[in-house]
């Protein structure tokens, strides 16, 4: 078997194959169909420091190929997850990288060394796609300076890998990774979901009650690789790349656009095993292609040098 | 346990104005499958992710030879690309899923009232609990072109009472008409409903008012199917005050107290 | 049957339903399927000053419920749009609405000039996500000052309704719209296409030939209803949505997010005769809900006093 | 003139590994196809926007009563949702679409040259041309198991020299080999060919230097199929000098020279 384990900002993965914030919970309701331990890494849904009630009903819609939520960031709050769910995650051999949010700087760094004292986590992912309530509702990630600070923060109130994910709703991705890589980022998660929404028109109003939700799932694929591309080429720290994969196929586009590790989200929805057909894949190209994981790792790309000559961001119909 | 499977289609049959049963091959994953729980079947062909998420559907009953079914009610792409399938195709599932309704031991004569898609996870109740108590359903459509599942009760021994809106079959009304009648009367000690939200709402309170022990199963739009998401809560009392829970995990089944309080 | 007719920039229109730019060539493929003054207006492939060619092949690929283009803007100058293409289509009864690309501010205002003085076209659409030559190559499109200058110039050089036609690859649509009104569009078309890319596994190197490509079709319909959604919260001046539509359902659902008229893009190449399928389905919903057309724009949203309180736009999973 | 249609799946065969005939129900915006034009075939369920476009295929054959046919090899999402059709299923086709092969009138002796999936255009050339000229198909695959198509050429008494890449069926080495041997002895007034682009260029090159009339079907990744996107295109040799035509609308058919100008 083709060896994929490869490390990221200083952690040693098994694999590259991780499951998406948001997506897998705490581990719990997937454990029941596979071993956790098979995964390279799991991002648990996002932590703050007290319990988040999240968003009224309907919090989630389909759309073609993808699906909008609006979840809210329902959380039980830290100390209910370093009590209950993290002495259980850590029955597994796997990397645990655990998303925090906030609605202000402080709260950032505050749950991230409330996470850092416990002990037993691996790195800390951080969503910026919170709405900044000192700062008028702007999302944190939106605003490459907003960003750099969360990120600076964290750092200091951590000694573990920290990993901002970037949000996809900006004109220029990789302006926010090099903000949040000058910021001390180790590595950097893309993408986040996409801003859209969907009305029921019988109602005339808008489905979810949260008006909008972020789009996951293959819809949002191209865009996700696209963003992982240019990302690549702005920045040197290594990249979880997410968004839309279903599949090895899907990762391994992924990957050749840069990204060094993936994350699987929307799919364990449809299978729960969704990770594990991902990773079979994965390594079933990887031994097709006679190349080393490491080698594929943008390989697409005509040259490789990080901050040189990015491909102009054109779509030019 | 749940897990993923596939099998066969075994027929389709019509049962209602775009209402359909929908059999297939006995699968050993859904052999321990308890009243209320429900599956998570994928509508999209191999290869296709739109529709992409799978649809969640109860129960309806299960044959001897070990081949199960549901009914469901064309309402969208989902359920219109179930309606597609012929014998021999594959159906994806996932299920077991969620918890279904708890059989109260000292109970002995239950009340099961069903509003429209409501009905199935109660024929599979019936089926599954037959012998253990004594039954009576209460089933309620819009009018009788889209009713069903009388002749199935009937079939087990159970006396079904219909009601439609229209009058078009048996009782002209709502089916907590029918329910405030039988309550009337003090002879139920266990009550199990699903159905429509305002009808669940309604049976809450009756049953309430007359001090029957009420089970009600909820839907909401689901993601996952298996508690990972956190999309399809519901408010629910517990001890640590108004939380939302999971309809795919703690639920579908909740005490009518649980959600709408006493009274 | 219900009346849908409805009055954009001047323009009285028999209903609400136009072709999208680029999708529909200069109408004479689709003409052979339907009759072209049963639609609201031909939107036109974008023209220039001088003939250009697009890109190399591949210029599309499909992606789940959707598909990249990078056509290239070929198109063979307006020269040749005026002397051929417009005369033919000037015999249907049905709105020209010329879609315009330029390089500089400057070959757009030149365009413009030769396009209005040749009369017989009923608006003008300004593509604004080409790359400017003149600075760097980034797109009109994601700023807000440069598409503001396009249009200034563009409504110097015609009498004509000038129609600003947004791309989505930006943080902030609402501003985008802003500055293109208040630079004096007379109305809005949005969505362009979403930059995107796919990976050929196999070959290990992008797909198109270019690159990146526009994403179009129903993957990006909850985004495009968003946008829409939000500039109807900001501007003032009529929208027309698109992004998506493949039915009366999804025309409605832009309808109800805030535009006044509707295009059919992607969906032309999977039935040609979408766009009358389009209309038909809108016509029967809005005979369903029993209110005019004109009651159902915006109709979703809870007030609707434009640059007042705007939805708050977070996805808050 | 091209319209878009629904028929009926009348039934699929396999021809060699991967390879299908799926054959459909008469239907009159077809009767006047002519060798070379193609189909645009919808490959999602209805409701469903996953694939998203059409895919193109050349007509294989016709039968007496109208029925016609493609073969497609299952190379992708497409072609495998093909291969999930069963006779009875509906097919949605927009066709007839392009421009097909020209025949010369004084061109007597033709030989027809066909790669893989490349064969279908020019067994249907056979048929339709049938009696008004001799002909002679050539046609090569990488390998036995992937060889199709020459039996019913055959029964059009029409005889068909196969290559392999491997020599497990006919000839070892590529079909080209073949036609420089047929050509060598100067028999042929026209040459058709459709087939991967390296034998197409191969093939323009030979014919060229022989100076027979040459033909040649393309392919190209395709939006709508019909002249509208202009996805599909090709440089070719025009009088205003090379100019990107679109193989939907003005081919896929094109001479030789126009597309690799003179050798
Ligand atoms: C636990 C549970 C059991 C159910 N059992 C049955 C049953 O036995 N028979 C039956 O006919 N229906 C049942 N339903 C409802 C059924 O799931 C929906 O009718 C079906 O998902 C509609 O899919 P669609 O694509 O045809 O409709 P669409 O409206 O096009 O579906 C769009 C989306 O909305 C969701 N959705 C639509 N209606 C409902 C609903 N009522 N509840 C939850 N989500 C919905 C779909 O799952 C899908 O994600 C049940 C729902 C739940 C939650
Ligand atoms: C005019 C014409 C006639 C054709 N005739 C035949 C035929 O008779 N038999 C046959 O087996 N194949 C034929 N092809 C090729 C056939 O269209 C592709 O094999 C098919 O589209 C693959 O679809 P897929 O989804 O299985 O593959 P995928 O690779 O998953 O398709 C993805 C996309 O690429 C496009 N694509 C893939 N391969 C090709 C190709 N070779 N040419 C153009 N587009 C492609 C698809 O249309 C689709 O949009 C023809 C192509 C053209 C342009
Ligand atoms: C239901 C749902 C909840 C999510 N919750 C979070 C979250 O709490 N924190 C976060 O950073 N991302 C969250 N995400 C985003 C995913 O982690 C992932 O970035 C995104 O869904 C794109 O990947 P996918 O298309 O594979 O799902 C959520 C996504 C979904 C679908
Ligand atoms: C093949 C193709 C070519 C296009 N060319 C143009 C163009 O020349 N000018 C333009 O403004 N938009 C162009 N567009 C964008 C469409 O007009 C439309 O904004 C977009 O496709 C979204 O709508 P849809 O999803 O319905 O296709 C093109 C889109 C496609 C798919
Ligand atoms: S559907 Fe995902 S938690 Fe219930
Ligand atoms: S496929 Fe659209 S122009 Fe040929």
């Amino acid at each position: 078997m083709v060896d994929l384990s490869i490390e990221i900002a200083g952690m040693e993965l098994k694999n590259p194959v991780m499951v998406a914030s948001g997506t897998f919970g705490y581990g719990r309701e997937y454990a029941e169909f596979f071993d956790l331990s098979r995964l390279g890494a799991v991002m648990v849904k996002g932590v703050s420091s007290e319990p988040w009630t999240g968003n009224p009903v309907p919090r989630i819609v389909e759309t073609p190929s993808g699906m909008l939520n609006a979840i809210g960031l329902q959380n039980p709050g830290v100390d209910y997850f370093l009590e209950v769910d993290l002495p259980w995650l850590r029955g597994f051999d796997t990397r645990i990288i655990v998303n925090i949010i906030g609605r202000s700087v402080e709260e950032y760094a505050d749950v991230a060394a409330r996470l850092s004292a416990a002990g037993g986590i691996d790195a800390l992912e951080i969503n910026i796609s919170c709405p900044n309530i000192k700062e008028g509702g702007i999302q944190f990630g939106s605003d490459p300076r907003a960003a750099a600070r969360v990120v600076e923060a964290v750092k200091r109130a951590t000694h573990l890998p920290v990993i901002p994910k970037l949000s996809p709703n900006v004109t220029d991705i990789a302006q926010m990774a090099r903000a949040v890589e000058d910021a001390g980022a180790d590595a950097i998660s893309l993408v986040n979901t996409f801003l859209g929404m969907a009305i029921d028109i019988r109602r005339r109003k808008p489905v979810l009650a949260n008006v909008f939700g972020g789009l996951s799932g293959p819809a949002i694929r191209p865009l996700a690789v696209r963003m992982v591309w240019q990302v690549y080429e702005a920045v040197r720290v290594p990249l979880i790349g997410m968004g839309g994969i279903m599949d090895g196929a899907d990762a391994a586009e992924f990957v050749l656009a840069g990204a060094r590790a993936v994350a699987v989200g929307t799919a364990n929805f449809i299978r729960p095993t969704a990770a594990l057909d991902v990773l079979a894949g994965l390594e079933r190209y990887v031994e097709e292609t006679g190349l080393s994981y490491a080698e594929l790792i943008g390989a697409a790309h005509p040259r490789r040098t990080a901050r040189q000559e990015p491909t102009r961001p054109e779509a030019n119909q | 346990m749940a897990e993923t499977f596939v099998t066969a289609v075994v027929a389709q049959r019509p049962v209602a104005a775009g209402h359909y049963e929908l059999i297939a091959a006995h699968h050993p994953a859904l052999d321990a499958v308890q009243p209320g729980q429900f599956i998570n079947v994928r509508v999209a062909r191999p290869g296709s992710w739109d529709p992409l998420l799978r649809r969640p559907f109860s129960l309806y009953r299960r044959f001897a030879n070990g081949d199960w079914s549901i009914v469901y009610r064309v309402v969208g792409r989902g359920t219109e690309a179930l309606a597609r399938l012929r014998p021999g195709d594959d159906i994806d599932v996932l299920g077991p899923l969620g918890r279904g309704f708890v059989k109260v031991p000292e109970a002995r004569r239950l009340l099961l009232v069903g509003g429209g898609v409501g009905v199935p996870p109660l024929l599979f109740l019936a089926q599954t609990w037959q012998g253990q108590a004594e039954m009576k359903a209460l089933l309620g459509f819009a009018e009788a072109g889209l009713a069903f599942g009388w002749t199935e009760f009937a079939a087990l021994g159970i006396e079904a009472e219909v009601a439609t809106d229209d009058g078009s079959l048996g009782h002209r009304g709502f089916v907590t008409d029918l329910l405030e009648n039988q309550l009337n009367r003090n002879e139920w000690d266990g009550l199990y409903a699903c159905g429509p939200r305002p009808m669940l709402e309604a049976v809450a309170r009756i049953a309430c008012r007359a001090g029957v022990p009420c089970q009600l199963a909820f839907e909401e739009a689901m993601g996952c199917g298996v508690g990972a998401c956190l999309s399809c809560v519901l408010p629910v009392r517990t001890e640590g005050g108004v939380q939302y829970q999971r309809v795919c995990r703690e639920g579908p089944v909740f005490w009518a107290e649980e959600v709408y309080g006493h009274g």
